[in-house]
């Protein structure tokens, strides 16, 4: 069940009215434009466990994500397909305010957030990932974790689980015998897109990008859209508990092709230079 | 989505004989449930939609309570045999997720200050789920709220739009929603003319996200009459009638 | 952990005076006698997704039961039967008293003893519905959604659940080189009798049947009797934190027996009807 | 419940060479836990099942208590080894329908005003089941509940009975519960001649019915009495033992 | 999340001044020397129902274990081995302070504690108890029940799972036509050695050994060493929020190799008494 | 555990090219995360750990706070990808105990007298597994501890000894943990000389046993100096670097 609560994190009165101003002068606190992603950093093959994985950085948000690939019976109504699995925990590491435990409503949307811009987008070709059709599939789990939040946590984790895919060496399973077999060999998982998401903020008229922490607490309300590699949209979430007008998200997604594409030109420069 | 079959035929008819500008059938009834304080059932094409609010009232735990305004809950949940394939009862991450998104829709048009240390619960059962039951739950729950007396800045309105053989139409039904290749569920609160809901899943061109996004709109103003009309007839029954009528 | 506590339902005194008073004289506060069910309708085939629906209103209590059928492994020490599961759910609609969540212990024995009264009675020729014996069988779902909660749901889901069952037309499956292929076709359920239970209560010295919400909150005891299509007793359980004599006990079994055919009798016209 | 063998023989004797009105062995020692305030330990045929009585105790979390009596609290539980396939050691549905109607058939006894605020809590373990454990668990409790000096109006005793090759008989062991075609456990305060527990699974004609509840009653009265002699062995000692032979 | 609390027994000032006096003197609160047991009972056989059973008294603490045999998957990286599965629950018979639920960390180590005695000391020869190498095994499912709690219940537990593993007699399957038969006979199970533990605590700088509930309370720290036959060690379990130092573990070890060995006699003696 | 392969060498040389008294590569890096109160993240052979520490705050709920001390919490857990084959999210019954164990190896370091009524939160998050993750998870969160500036009586280290082709060897990794016959990890205070966490895994004759004891109590003295190390380079930077180098 669902339920309205204060934002965990309080802004103080002085501090909110210092952020309106400067926001109402086309600025941000940490001297950012309205329009500007804070720093972003990737690193690949950091768990070298995993078949493929990225940490990434946007501003002070964290994020670690891992594949791991593994055989088993496909998704209901998806026969004919691989299956992926998109899973993501705030660690308790990331914040003061996360409790440990099953995944709360917040983190449950976050993942299908970044699981649906992946499907979505088709980015893998998932009809490439069967072994034996309607019995057994190629299953991808992208599991992420967030070690510290800082606000944005849906792009930080989508850029994370995108970057991790994109580099990651899946391994070559066969069928030998009625068994599977995983031949030691890895192949390339098989991407056909990129999709990049880009959230926006509303903090009174205001519409502004990646917002920090702090930024949040004081929205009124959130959309995460996902672009593809030919700036097409491929999946959108509005979130909290405000409202936009028409113009607001037309604009936002604009922004989100523009933005999106800067972002996906240095996630193509990141894993192409390890691939 | 991949797209597999002609889904709208050349006279420009949909599997179920609408047009690209058409809504399903729509039917509310306000006030189904005896105990609750408000409540609708809502056909919505061949949803079948429970909402019933109790509230404001106490809230338990009390330490939930905030001090200058009204908890507001939400639970959309799917009964066992709501869909082809029997649903286990345990909330599903799905329905996790759309519980949360429900609520939000509806909190920007509850003057949840009115009401400071309560909680407001809405209960949303899907009997019969078919496409955008996400939608027709929004829609009956907020009649539901209005019949619970809450105060309220608007109506929230619920409609999809999407993409089915490369043509943007309105409500997306189950067939389109499994078979076509994007669908965006609106929220709309048509007096405020403000967005509450807006998901997207499937490809959309810039052209086509704009066409949608309008098409949605449209049809939560036409799904608002509905609403409207559901609740004058509660209150003011066949008089009301009448009068549309003339 | 099973735990006394307050009803929920709070009945002012006053008001349970003039119910006490009122059942001194053979009269309720409703204006029934005390062996008077309250009005009965059903609807059948209400979820077309179901493979049977009824929605039946017992007085102000109302259920929705829908028949779900697949295959699967049969129960152990029952290889040689097809599975009936029934699960009952209090919805958060059906009072103000219902927190959502797991069934707590009065909604597991309500589902249990809708269960027994239709597995006991042997409603269904369970040895029929066997496609492999000991491997796969056909599986059943009476699930239960109770709607708004007036009392006497025992009666209420029972009657949903069994004339859900009685008009339900279940998928034909068939094994065909090995695996199970629904043919498309459908069949009646095997079913033998139509079991009907009766909930009795005592308040003071009085035993009243179908009793309100209200009345629930003052019972002394309660006691659900299911008899099938030939007045024999199929399950009993006696509930609440009373105790009955043995007298009320048999009394109370000879209305069980009295008013099941008279609730039996409007399922079979209900069902005959749309079969 | 489908009746496939012949269960009583022509001379009328049972599997376990009972005839119809015999109950199986029963063997109850009192005071067996240690740190409890009241404990039994019983061997009802197979059936070997301890009680154990904590209370009345201050309740936790403090805001369950209620303010004019005690809290009964019960559970039955099965060990995973009890059974003949191992048991998951989570509470099953069945534990969760058994501790209520347990707790409801010794709630009659209890008199629950003398202690307000306070809890009780009744804990029936089944280390090894056979057929009647419920009723075997609820004689058990009944009697460390009497250990734990907790104010009763009766003792609650219990005992099934059954329909076997078409005869009603008593205290139906596991082979009859499994094979036979009804099975009734009755829980009864011989004192105050009120049943407390009545459940049914299986057919019975009316007199059937009738025949089964007097039979079990008068099976709760036999076990009342070896109730009875533990107590007393426990308070009296042999003293009393020897009284009794006299 | 693991959290420290109080101790839930509560020893009184007065009575702790006098157990600390008793112990810097050599002596305890109930007579015994620092290193002595308490009495130690042992009945076999006590559930007809399982495969193996034990009940086993340690001064007041009491605890019944099970056997009970099935057929199942091996553990993954174990495929050439039988599966053992040690579960414990501290009933809420056992204490006032027991709360009935699922098992909290405490009862989580003692399972685990015990479970690594036997495995790790190779007590039973698990490579003997396959059926189909990485297919089906023999599945040993040891189950204690802990009775009444009164300290100690890493040893109780442990000689009660022990010696219902040594008198136990495990089912022959036999896999015939693919399938898995259980074939009626039985067998001893393939022990191979004796595992016993022993554990010592230490309150301030007396360490002693197979302490009562009270004097748990007053601990600073545990540790549990498990030896097999030929006074090896097996297993060990530092626990408790205080420390030790090197020479009291060294001590303590010593000591476990020698009391070990008395209760290794006893077990073995009542072992094959029934044998 | 049994020992199916040589892992030492002719020359001594174990699988990683260690002789029998080294350490794998340790390197510690001090306050990684910008939210906790003290942070530190640990690459220890081939396990990647971050361990962060919140506290001393408030405890949540306000019941379980202690009038004289400070509540430790501590968690240890495993991220999905951590391990060879993908790892369940929900905590294991391994790591409910590790995180027991973990908890009770660092108490004994910490004055937990000097912060009655609040909490301190150690969270352990394997990020990647080799062999000693519990050792090395405790190095991190002692580390991150001091850096939280939490009042401690000494700073706790940890290593593990074992039996490789029966000879005892210092800090066992993954393929020594299974494929070696023996695994002992230790924690211990430097300064203060005593044992916070001892396990043992595996066959040891009694003079293995101490011998392997003294063996983990040298390598966490080696692994103290790393810890002070990675405390000194935070507070003093460069200069400290220097200093070391002289």
């Amino acid at each position: 069940m669902s339920s309205s609560k204060r934002s965990t994190i309080i802004v103080e009165h002085l501090r909110k009215q210092q952020m309106l101003e400067a926001i109402s002068q086309g600025k941000r606190l940490d001297g950012r434009d309205l329009g500007e992603m804070r720093p972003f950093e990737i690193e690949l093959n950091v768990i070298k466990k995993a078949d493929g994985s990225a940490r990434v950085k946007l501003g002070n948000s964290e994020v670690v994500a891992g594949i791991k690939v593994e055989t088993g019976e496909p998704f209901e109504g998806l026969e004919d397909k691989g299956a992926l699995i998109v899973s993501a925990e705030v660690l308790p590491t990331a914040s003061p305010y996360v409790e440990p435990g099953p995944p709360d409503e917040e983190t449950i949307e976050l993942a299908r957030v970044v699981d649906r811009g992946i499907r979505e987008s088709e980015m893998l070709d998932l009809t490439k990932l069967v072994l034996v059709p309607g019995k057994i599939v190629y299953v991808i789990f992208v599991d992420c974790s967030i070690i510290n939040a800082d606000g944005n946590l849906f792009d930080a984790t989508s850029y994370a689980a995108v970057s991790a895919l994109l580099s990651s060496q899946i391994p070559i399973f066969e069928i030998q015998g009625g068994n599977v077999i995983n031949t030691g060999n890895r192949q390339e998982p098989p991407a056909t897109t990129i999709p990049v998401s880009i959230t926006s903020i509303r903090i009174g008229d205001a519409v502004l990008i990646d917002p920090t922490a702090e930024e949040e607490a004081c929205m009124d309300a959130r959309i995460t859209i996902t672009t593809n590699s030919i700036g097409n949209f491929a999946a959108v979430q509005k979130g909290s508990t405000g409202a936009f007008t028409v113009e607001q998200i037309k604009k936002a997604a604009d922004t989100a092709r523009i933005k999106g594409e800067d972002i996906r030109v240095k996630l193509e420069e990141v894993t192409k230079k390890t691939g | 989505m991949t797209q597999t079959k002609n889904l709208i035929d050349e006279e420009g008819k949909r599997t179920d004989g609408r047009t690209i500008d058409d809504l399903r059938e729509i039917k509310i009834t306000v006030g189904v449930i005896r105990n609750a304080d408000g409540s609708a059932f809502i056909e919505f094409g061949r949803n079948k939609i429970i909402a019933a609010v109790y509230g404001p009232r106490e809230v338990h735990p009390k330490h939930m309570a905030l001090p200058d305004r009204c908890v507001l809950k939400c639970r959309y949940h799917m009964s066992p045999f709501s869909t082809d394939t029997r649903k286990n009862p345990a909330p599903s991450r799905r329905e996790v997720e759309i519980s949360k998104v429900m609520r939000e829709s509806l909190e920007p048009a509850l003057i949840l200050e009115d009401y400071p240390r309560a909680t407001i619960d809405v209960f949303v059962e899907v009997l019969q789920a078919d496409g955008g039951s996400r939608c027709a739950g929004i829609v009956a729950a907020s009649v539901a709220l209005a019949d619970a007396g809450i105060n309220m800045r608007d109506i929230v309105s619920a409609c999809a739009a999407g993409k089915v053989d490369d043509r943007i139409v309105l409500d997306v039904n189950d067939t389109e929603d499994k078979e076509g290749s994007a669908d965006m569920p609106v929220a709309y609160m048509p007096h405020l003319d403000q967005v509450t809901l807006l998901q997207l899943d499937g490809i959309l061109t810039r052209d086509q996200f704009n066409e949608s996004l309008d098409k949605a709109i449209m049809g939560c103003k036409k799904v608002y009459e509905i609403q409207k009309q559901a609740l004058m007839q509660k209150y003011f029954g066949n008089e009301t009638e009448l009068k549309e009528e003339q």
